[in-house]
């Protein structure tokens, strides 16, 4: 399942929904992502005040479904869901939520993060940072590319 | 066609989306780029280094060789930072 | 932190306390042990009534903070948490939560499905399976001790 | 010493918890399986085949040629299956 809000979710109610009357699933893995404040806990300043996610509505949605029903196609799951978020959101809100539901740990473990790099990689979303400094786009890492690229030339892992 | 811009790219040519009819002489997305960037400054300063930009037809993501239809949606953008 | 309760728990609150105020998190990957009943959704009528989780308590708490010191001391972790319920757990109850909380994704998600190998082959916990055919202790896996093993094997992911 | 015991092992055996002065001749685990065993028909059932026991003392896997002390507390399981 996909859904692309401005509202935040609540996580428990999230799994709960996913899971609710399937009792072959043996685990979930979920990813949520936070706004981070880029300095540390430590600073008393945080350099960043707030980000603004935007994105491309038509195609977030078509996008985030291919890689959804890539991963299912993959691995075999019981249930997935991905909720990104769109606007305004200060450090420690959160911006994504993944989750992978699977008979077997490792097929959850893989596909969640399999997910979350493809998503990283192919999901219409730009994020514009808010600090003291002003506000500036963020960039594109090459990490990103690179675990998403593991994917296409890794084997997956034999089944448990 | 419809082309639509974001991020840092809509920024700098000043528009979100714009409707034109396909001129004669733009076949592809380097075609297009070309075109586009010759309408003002806003437009050459955000295809200025276009190996950064990408460009996605109906959703998906396209190469720049792309042929282009005059019913599509072409949307032009930086790289993806969202998750 | 390591929390061995009888009681449920809910994984939005439990998420919430460990990021609580830190906003050097980037992402927190959480696993969600469920009772399966074995038999899969389609059935009507699942083969397993119940699990009941015996456990050895002084030892599981050394255990669990053992494991949960080995993954802080590999991979750079904001917060961590596990918690094992034990007592009698029917299909669909929540077993185990464990959460990783890093500035980066890949550290939690390596740090989350290592804590979950090491917990599934290192922590004193037994699973007793009521079934329409009676009760019986559930059998370790191979699988498991092979999951595991890869940790020792393996060098770390390159850091982001 | 202090000795316990868990999932079907206890079961087999009967009794979940034991004390008693550890016997002369009993220096390792390997020494306290073979006394165990000797006790009675449950402590034989539950130790037949002791390749698949694992042993703990004082909260630490041990293996079979682990020395004992007096003070020790030996704990005595099958495979752990939890999480």
């Amino acid at each position: 399942m996909i859904k692309v809000q401005q509202e935040d979710f609540d996580v428990s109610a999230e799994l709960a929904a996913l899971a609710a009357g399937n009792h072959g699933i043996g685990g979930i893995v979920s990813f949520v992502g936070l706004v981070r404040d880029l300095v540390g806990p430590d600073n008393a300043e945080p350099a960043l005040r707030a980000m603004t996610l935007e994105h491309y509505p038509a195609m977030t949605e078509k996008k985030l479904g291919d890689i959804e029903a890539q991963a299912n196609a993959r691995w075999p799951l019981e249930a997935s869901l991905i909720i990104h978020r769109y606007g305004r959101l200060e450090p420690g809100a959160q911006i994504v939520l993944v989750a992978c539901a699977a008979a077997h740990r490792q097929d959850a473990f893989d596909s969640c993060n399999f997910l979350m790099d493809w998503l990283k990689t192919e999901a219409p979303f730009w994020k514009l940072e808010e600090t003291e400094a002003g506000e500036d786009w963020v960039d594109s890492r090459a990490s990103d590319d690179a675990a998403a690229a593991r994917w296409q030339a890794k084997p997956d892992r034999a089944a448990e | 066609m419809k082309i639509l811009y974001f991020a840092w790219l809509r920024q700098r040519i000043g528009v979100a989306a714009e409707e034109f009819d396909l001129p004669a002489d733009v076949t592809t997305i380097d075609d297009l780029v070309g075109y586009l960037t010759a309408k003002g400054p806003g437009y050459a300063k955000g295809f200025a280094e276009p190996q950064v930009i990408r460009a996605a037809v109906n959703y998906e993501y396209v190469p720049f060789d792309h042929k282009l239809s005059n019913n599509d949606e072409v949307a032009f953008f930086p790289p993806v930072t969202g998750g």
